[in-house]
């Protein structure tokens, strides 16, 4: 299906706005009813961590989160979608991704942000590095199998 | 070819890229990861578990059978773990 | 199960500001892995909405949305809750109704979410009566069977 | 026993809330609705579709089946439409 919107997708170093980026998708507009926004921080599981470091693909990283909100786009009926990943350091509290997605109808907005994550995880070509508090090591994330599973429910 | 590595693929291989002559007898992703891993210890290492090795073509993922292009740039990264 | 965090539950006249609201959630904590927020804004489906009138049975309403949230901290680990809803005249593109729950976990944030935003629109104690342009009426909404449908997904 | 009214059973009736003593023989929900739309057509035109009327006992979700409480306040309402 042809997308129902021009999504927005940024891949940056920097922090972002969830009330800028929410702005952008409602200001002005009558025909919004729904926005839902997901914000996934970096997280410090066991007190230990001191830092992930983002690595990336630049360009691919763009093309391949272009790809998976189109798809979204063409599959819900949306008047708005924002995707933004940071790369880089990123300590704990502080932002890593961020997917704004609006439409008229709630379901819609709901289904298209729960897409996009499970999508962002096994498939945008991005890799988290620990680093320890003490400087006693960095270890590569390992990729979860329950990401691919959650993946797999979107197949039809 | 431009082959690109990332992550601890990168790592262990110890180069974030490079252009590489390939024999003609190199056709598909799994072919050139076969000839990569008989290039020194480093690549071993990194591709040793061949499986799980994620491929790119131009940019997009690419099965292991997939047929590699005349040109072009080929990378080869971990499973991914963003978002 | 024990609710897992303290929901915040507001009724107000008063916008709600979402930015404030998940800073609230998120704030010098290093737990929180996700954050979903949905926001329900007054639409205009056919050109001709003044504006909105919510009604809402005062005492009542706060008591049921605190037991839908009582409920959802019991069925998902959550770091945080926070659902708002207003009541009174509420124009085209003005906001309606927040929720946002945060989480370790993206799924959990998810569905809680999802979740309480079923029960709000079939167990909330609120009604909408719409303003047509030009003062020629106003009627009240009537329900929808797909609200109750959709919040017969959640029984178990 | 207090009542009160909501939405469009508050503006037929006519009223936000009021305060009645009721017959010994109205003892559920089903019983007041009944007992009220004999009160005058303000409440018959209210109560017309019965079974779409919601109602609360004391602000909880209550059935049609329910027993009133001895005292405390009985709300009647359409279905919901908030969020």
């Amino acid at each position: 299906m042809a997308p129902t919107c021009e999504p927005l997708v940024r891949v940056q170093a920097d922090d972002f706005d969830l009330a800028t980026e929410t702005r952008r998708l409602t200001a002005g507009r009558r025909d919004v009813g729904a926005v839902v926004s997901f914000t996934g921080l970096c997280r410090d599981e066991n007190g230990m961590l001191e830092a992930l470091e983002l690595e990336h693909y630049p360009g691919m990283a763009e093309a391949e989160i272009a790809r998976i909100s189109s798809e979204a786009a063409g599959r819900w009926p949306l008047t708005g979608l924002t995707v933004i990943h940071r790369f880089g350091k990123i300590v704990p509290g502080d932002n890593i991704v961020l997917v704004v997605a609006a439409s008229s109808h709630r379901r819609a907005a709901f289904e298209a942000a729960d897409f996009l994550m499970d999508f962002l995880k096994s498939r945008a070509p991005f890799w988290k590095k620990e680093h320890v508090r003490g400087g006693t090591g960095a270890g590569w994330v390992e990729a979860k199998d329950a990401d691919l599973d959650d993946m797999k429910r979107w197949e039809r | 070819m431009k082959l690109v590595y990332f992550a601890w693929v990168r790592e262990r291989i110890g180069l974030p890229d490079e252009t590489v002559d390939l024999p003609a007898d190199v056709n598909t992703v799994a072919d050139l990861l076969n000839w990569l891993k008989g290039r020194g210890e480093n690549y071993g290492a990194a591709l040793e578990r061949q499986d799980i090795i994620r491929v790119a073509i131009n940019q997009e993922h690419a099965d292991h059978s997939a047929p590699l292009p005349a040109n072009g740039e080929i990378a080869l990264f971990p499973p991914m773990t963003g978002g």
